[in-house]
């Protein structure tokens, strides 16, 4: 047992952490917020050149990490500074599902994704699927895609879509989902991209009749599909983690400096004591981050108790924080102006990606509790 | 006890519900219930409606153009406007500088400002808060100096709400430095369209521009806009918090985001059922439900001594806290009823009629639960509220 | 729409709380505690006398009140001072059940009743039937009874039992059931009578071959069960809003006294804020009592969403209540011999009787929000 | 990072595991996992098979017949202990007064209490709390007179834990009135046969009389038994809180208690199904097993933080808070699973064999969940823990 990093993460997290501080000043975070990728070109090549897309993936598919605590280690980072680069949809979903199924020649994507030249977004859901990994109805037809992908995050900057559709099987059976490669400019693909509250943009994409090459086997992307949503719950819950590290910085920092009524605010007792309960629930969800991390790779059913264990703590955590930290400053916390905005927005909508704490506690009830 | 309405206030409740069937504009409903912005002329319609009826100034006695109206007749209609999805009528006018006027100002105040809130001549707005000053309103440093007939009005004012439509601004000002700090503040009205007055939108948390900065610089106020004596603004100042807080509840707010909550909850899929037959989030809307069923028979307590003349104390305080308590779970309830449709950020479809990204019914709820944090802050944090309760209920 | 009592309402809450303020001396409490009836004779009479048990029966019964309100006032005024007295048990289960559902020579029993001189017990629920009013497998045969009846409160001081039995249907059907008459020293009826933690009594219920007396039609009893448990559940939740009050009182009197740190604790923010939300949810509770003692003449299904509404809020409250007011007091909260002690687990005893918050909510579910 | 145990940690478990099994008497886990009540002899009987085999001092060096163990270990050997339903070990002597005398005693105290304290010749109980100090333990009246060669002890010691079985007690006392209240106070051990001890039992809500009233009237006490200096006595004092506070969080007894709670809810019956199949119900157990998950993870950071030569510092509020939160949920929850007859008061059933009402898992949740209500209290009730965090991390 041993809750330290290795001395390869700890100058990872070291480096990641100057670079992002370095990087993330408030122009660049409004620059970004008005991009249509969520990230800029700089900050997405630094990031590559310093690893942190690679530590996404392990030794043989050309990365040098790729374990839960890696994962988790880049993604808090990210987090802290509330950046909006699409590490999650290029890296873990996309890399991740191409590392995982793609025939040879498509695992040779990897190497200018790590480089941080190729960027993927995961098409899955649909409208009506909500959070349900294995409902999907786009439909195959001579190997051509129709039908229709909700909320596809990184999906107007993406190169190459990962687009999943039912090859076989009941419209929620786990059997019979297939997974696509898809270029974004095929023939009979529209896309509609919008902002996320959260910052970033994605896009509602329609196919109809759109050509796409299979990525892995027909009908059997379920387990891959599974894992690498999975891998995708401890990044946005290591995200949350940063986030709500960052947001009690400046609540802290804010209750010290505030003064009303003659004194500090954070001289009041009733604001302390919220304040220790929001930092006895942060420490909570940090735990539950290392819980899910260190059990990323265990067999299916033991991960997924603590993918459900963790997005569940992370979901609650999160609203108990953002908001708060916005009672907490009052009128200055309503202000898009202001620092926490941001921070907050990005972390209430944590729990609308991936699952929320009702689907994740319902299936932690199946899974640990009945 | 008895928890029905007698007769004579069925039958009032029916009329207002009549009138509002045959007379609100399905073209305003329709956005108030979609969650869009209303226009400064939608307002003015609605308004303009109300006063042909003789209803738009609900607290208002008879001798000023108000309806009469006793706590319980006004609460009917309250219910039944929201219930309606009509536009809430803009209070600063109406509910906050009304009464301060008819209680405190000169017969001349009172014959030419009064109508002109009658009939939208004047579009005013709030002039209290200032940077830095939160839920402490008497640390106002606005100044006011004696400049021969006029006032100099120098300093900021902030979280004016809808100050951009606005060409009338109550405002509280120091008048003097010497004594406790509430002694030296005084209530002035000053035009809008004064050389030295800038307005500059805040943009919120869910990127609406509702707020603004009002920054005054050397604005010169006639002396006769002073209201009432130089140097009590304060007593009217909270003469106008205490009138502010009728429907503190928000129990008709409440009652609508409900049902908009159920209808979207019985639309929306999980598992391919709908999410309402889902127990645990049926469990959480039956538990924002007991609290409002509660909460709604509190406040008819409160509005029913009212009624009877019991000025409302430290109760409103409780409907405060619970009722904002209540609003913001069903705003939160409902953001999670959407599931990934909360993500796209929909500020423009608010105020548009563009192509809507997911359900119709998706475009509202994120920006209605980032907005309505501001609850739970303004018109004295919860965190004053409970302080308040602790000293005038509890004596502690 | 009032929100005042009735000037007879008014009355005999004003000479009931008097009354009570003189009777239940800390003294009387202790007395009653350790005595099999949970009432004292001269407490009982006393309440006869004043009409209070006469309040929860209309005048064709030979009571003058009956409504929701009768009995809302009435229960409250006992539960602020945490008496333990028989009133749901004879008066509104025993004594309605009979007005309800009796023969002319079984109402003749209400007078008694109603004169303090005669007690009853509902010997209704069974061991596993938690709070589901239609599960019932007690057996009849030739008229007698065999079964086993759990927790019946006050059946070790009743003259009388009524008892319910499954004449037709499957265990948990709504018609078939059947009540019966049946005295306390019939044959093979043998009672274990213990003490509860909220004080009073009660008994386990063996019925062996016992000789019965039919109450109602057969099969027909569940309408007025239901009916009688709606009643019961105002009253416990008006009890229990009086518990509250007198909870409430009891905390912010020691919150001004106690010293620690230099300054009486209730001065402290943290504890006024908390002490605040008690009051606020205390006035929820209250409302909700008013909300069930308004619908309690409502058809059957609009009262049944109150009976679930309130009760569902009272239990949640009554923890809140409790838990907090032990927390606030420190240590003496603690000890059994302090007024508290008493009053907090009467209080969170509410709960367990006529369903709590998890049965309550699954009904409200079922009705109101589904 | 790495949440496994090292090969030598899974070899210390099974070691652990394996005594368990082979010496716990069966009649002692039978009572503590039903509930019952412990007596004197049952807690001597199961501390002289622990120091049998060099397991009674878990965080006694071994200089001074303890095990030697590293945090993680001591974590191990105390899961393991709730796991099997061991008793727990009486902490007076062993917890709280042994690191004290081995840190500030003199070689003499150490070589004469330190072993009665392992062969069970001493029962100690704590004299720290007054009536009325609450958590407010400098606040100490109790008078401590030197007199020759002793001193005279005049006062009144409370919730005095098992004070009924004890034959030495540790008091702070009061020897001098100069300074800060912190200044004048010492550390003095105290025979329990001594003239002029009272002990009264205090019946705590629950029925039970673990406490105890200790009345000192003229008590006289050998001066050699003063611990370290004259009036530095709040330095061991807090020294000793520090210690007490390893297993703070009680992930043991709340795993025990979720297993029990789980138990019930499989057995009991709603509406004819298991009550662990009841949505809502199995929702508040998921959520209190995701907190106590968490938990665990965070204990153990602090216990490895620990084992690594780290100081527990306010981290172990936060355990403390979160621990209460999570064991009084559970005792809520176990409550409530057993529905009607968590009524029946059985404080007698716990004691003896009494054939039960109703299950036989229902006689305890009730008093354990009235009793648990002492967690957030002692030791430093939770607010108190509150303001340390938000001090000592926080920094407010």
């Amino acid at each position: 047992m041993n809750f330290n990093l290795t001395e390869e993460r700890q100058m990872l997290q070291d480096g990641l952490r100057r670079f992002l501080r370095d990087q993330y000043t408030p122009d660049l975070l409004a620059q970004i917020a008005d991009s249509d990728t969520g990230t800029s070109t700089d900050v997405w090549n630094g990031l590559a050149e310093m690893g942190v897309i690679g530590a996404l993936f392990n030794e043989d598919q050309g990365g040098f990490g790729g374990a839960g605590f890696d994962i988790a280690v880049v993604a808090e980072e990210l987090g802290r500074v509330g950046a909006t680069d699409p590490l999650i949809d290029t890296g873990i979903l996309g890399g991740g599902l191409i590392a995982a199924l793609g025939t040879d020649e498509q695992q040779s994507m990897l190497e200018d994704i790590i480089a941080g030249k190729h960027h993927v977004a995961l098409a899955h859901a649909e409208p009506g699927s909500r959070y349900d990994l294995s409902r999907v109805s786009t439909a195959v037809t001579d190997g051509k895609l129709t039908g229709r992908k909700a909320v596809v995050v990184n999906g107007g900057a993406a190169d190459t879509l990962i687009v999943s559709a039912r090859t076989s099987g009941d419209v929620a059976d786990q059997d019979g989902i297939s997974l696509f490669l898809v270029a974004v400019n095929a023939s009979g693909l529209t896309r509609r991209i919008y902002p996320l509250t959260g910052g970033g943009h994605a896009a509602e994409i329609t196919l109809d009749d759109t050509p796409a090459t299979p990525l892995g086997d027909a009908g059997q992307a379920y387990a891959a599909l599974a894992t690498a949503h999975a891998r995708a719950t401890c990044a946005i819950s290591a995200e949350a983690v940063g986030l709500m590290d960052a947001i009690r910085v400046l609540t802290t920092d804010y209750l010290k400096t505030r003064k009303q009524f003659g004194q500090p605010i954070g001289k009041f007792q009733a604001l302390q004591h919220r304040m220790a309960d929001v930092l006895i629930e942060i420490e909570q969800a940090r735990s539950a981050v290392i819980n899910l991390a260190g059990h990323l790779e265990a067999e299916p059913a033991t991960r997924d108790i603590h993918v459900a264990a963790t997005k569940t703590l992370i979901g609650q955590v999160a609203r108990l924080v953002a908001e708060e930290a916005i009672q907490m400053h009052g009128g200055i916390g309503m202000t898009q102006e202001y620092a926490l905005a941001h921070l907050a927005k990005r972390l209430v909508m944590v729990d609308h990606r991936f699952g929320d704490t009702l689907y994740h506690m319902d299936r932690f009830i199946a899974l640990a509790v009945a | 006890m008895d928890l029905n309405y007698t007769d004579d206030q069925i039958a009032f409740r029916n009329e207002v519900r009549n009138f509002l069937r045959d007379n609100l504009p399905p073209r305003l409903s329709d956005k108030v219930r979609d969650g869009k912005e209303l226009t400064k002329q939608d307002h003015e319609e609605w308004h303009a409606i109300l006063n042909s009826r003789g209803w738009l100034a609900g607290n208002w006695p008879k001798e000023h153009g108000g309806t009469g109206w006793d706590a319980v007749q006004r609460n009917i209609f309250e219910d039944e406007m929201t219930k309606a999805n009509a536009p809430r009528i803009v209070p600063f006018g109406l509910a906050m500088l009304g009464p301060v006027l008819m209680a405190f100002g000169s017969d001349d105040q009172k014959g030419y400002w009064l109508p002109r809130i009658l009939d939208g001549s004047d579009w005013w707005c709030q002039g209290y808060s200032e940077p830095g000053a939160g839920s402490d309103l008497a640390s106002v440093r606005t100044s006011a100096l004696r400049d021969g007939d006029d006032y100099i009005v120098n300093g900021q004012k902030t979280w004016t709400t809808l100050g951009q439509h606005a060409n009338m601004i109550f405002c509280l000002v120091r008048t003097s430095k010497e004594g406790k700090r509430q002694e030296g503040i005084s209530f002035l009205l000053v035009d809008m369209n004064s050389p030295g007055i800038e307005v500059r939108p805040i943009v919120l948390i869910d990127g609406g521009a509702e707020v603004n900065e009002v920054f005054l610089d050397n604005v010169r106020v006639p002396a006769a806009n002073l209201v009432g004596e130089e140097n009590k603004g304060w007593t009217y100042a909270k003469y106008l918090l205490t009138h502010e807080r009728t429907n503190i509840a928000g129990v008709g707010f409440a009652s609508a985001g409900l049902e908009t909550l159920k209808r979207i909850a019985r639309a929306e899929l999980s598992g391919g059922q709908p999410l309402i037959k889902n127990p645990l989030f049926a469990a959480r809307i039956g538990q924002v439900q007991i609290d409002l069923m509660a909460m709604a028979t509190t406040n008819l307590r409160v509005v029913s001594a009212a009624a009877a003349g019991q000025a409302p104390g430290a109760e409103s305080s409780m409907l405060k806290v619970k009722g904002t308590q209540v609003r913001q779970e069903i705003n939160a309830l409902t953001m999670q009823a959407i599931g990934p449709y909360a993500m796209p950020f929909v500020s423009e479809a608010l105020e548009g009629d563009n192509d809507p990204v997911g359900p119709a019914y998706a475009q509202a709820p994120t920006g209605q639960y980032l907005n309505n944090r501001k609850l739970s802050i303004y018109g004295g944090s919860n965190e004053v509220q409970r302080s308040i309760i602790a000293k005038a209920i509890l004596e502690l």
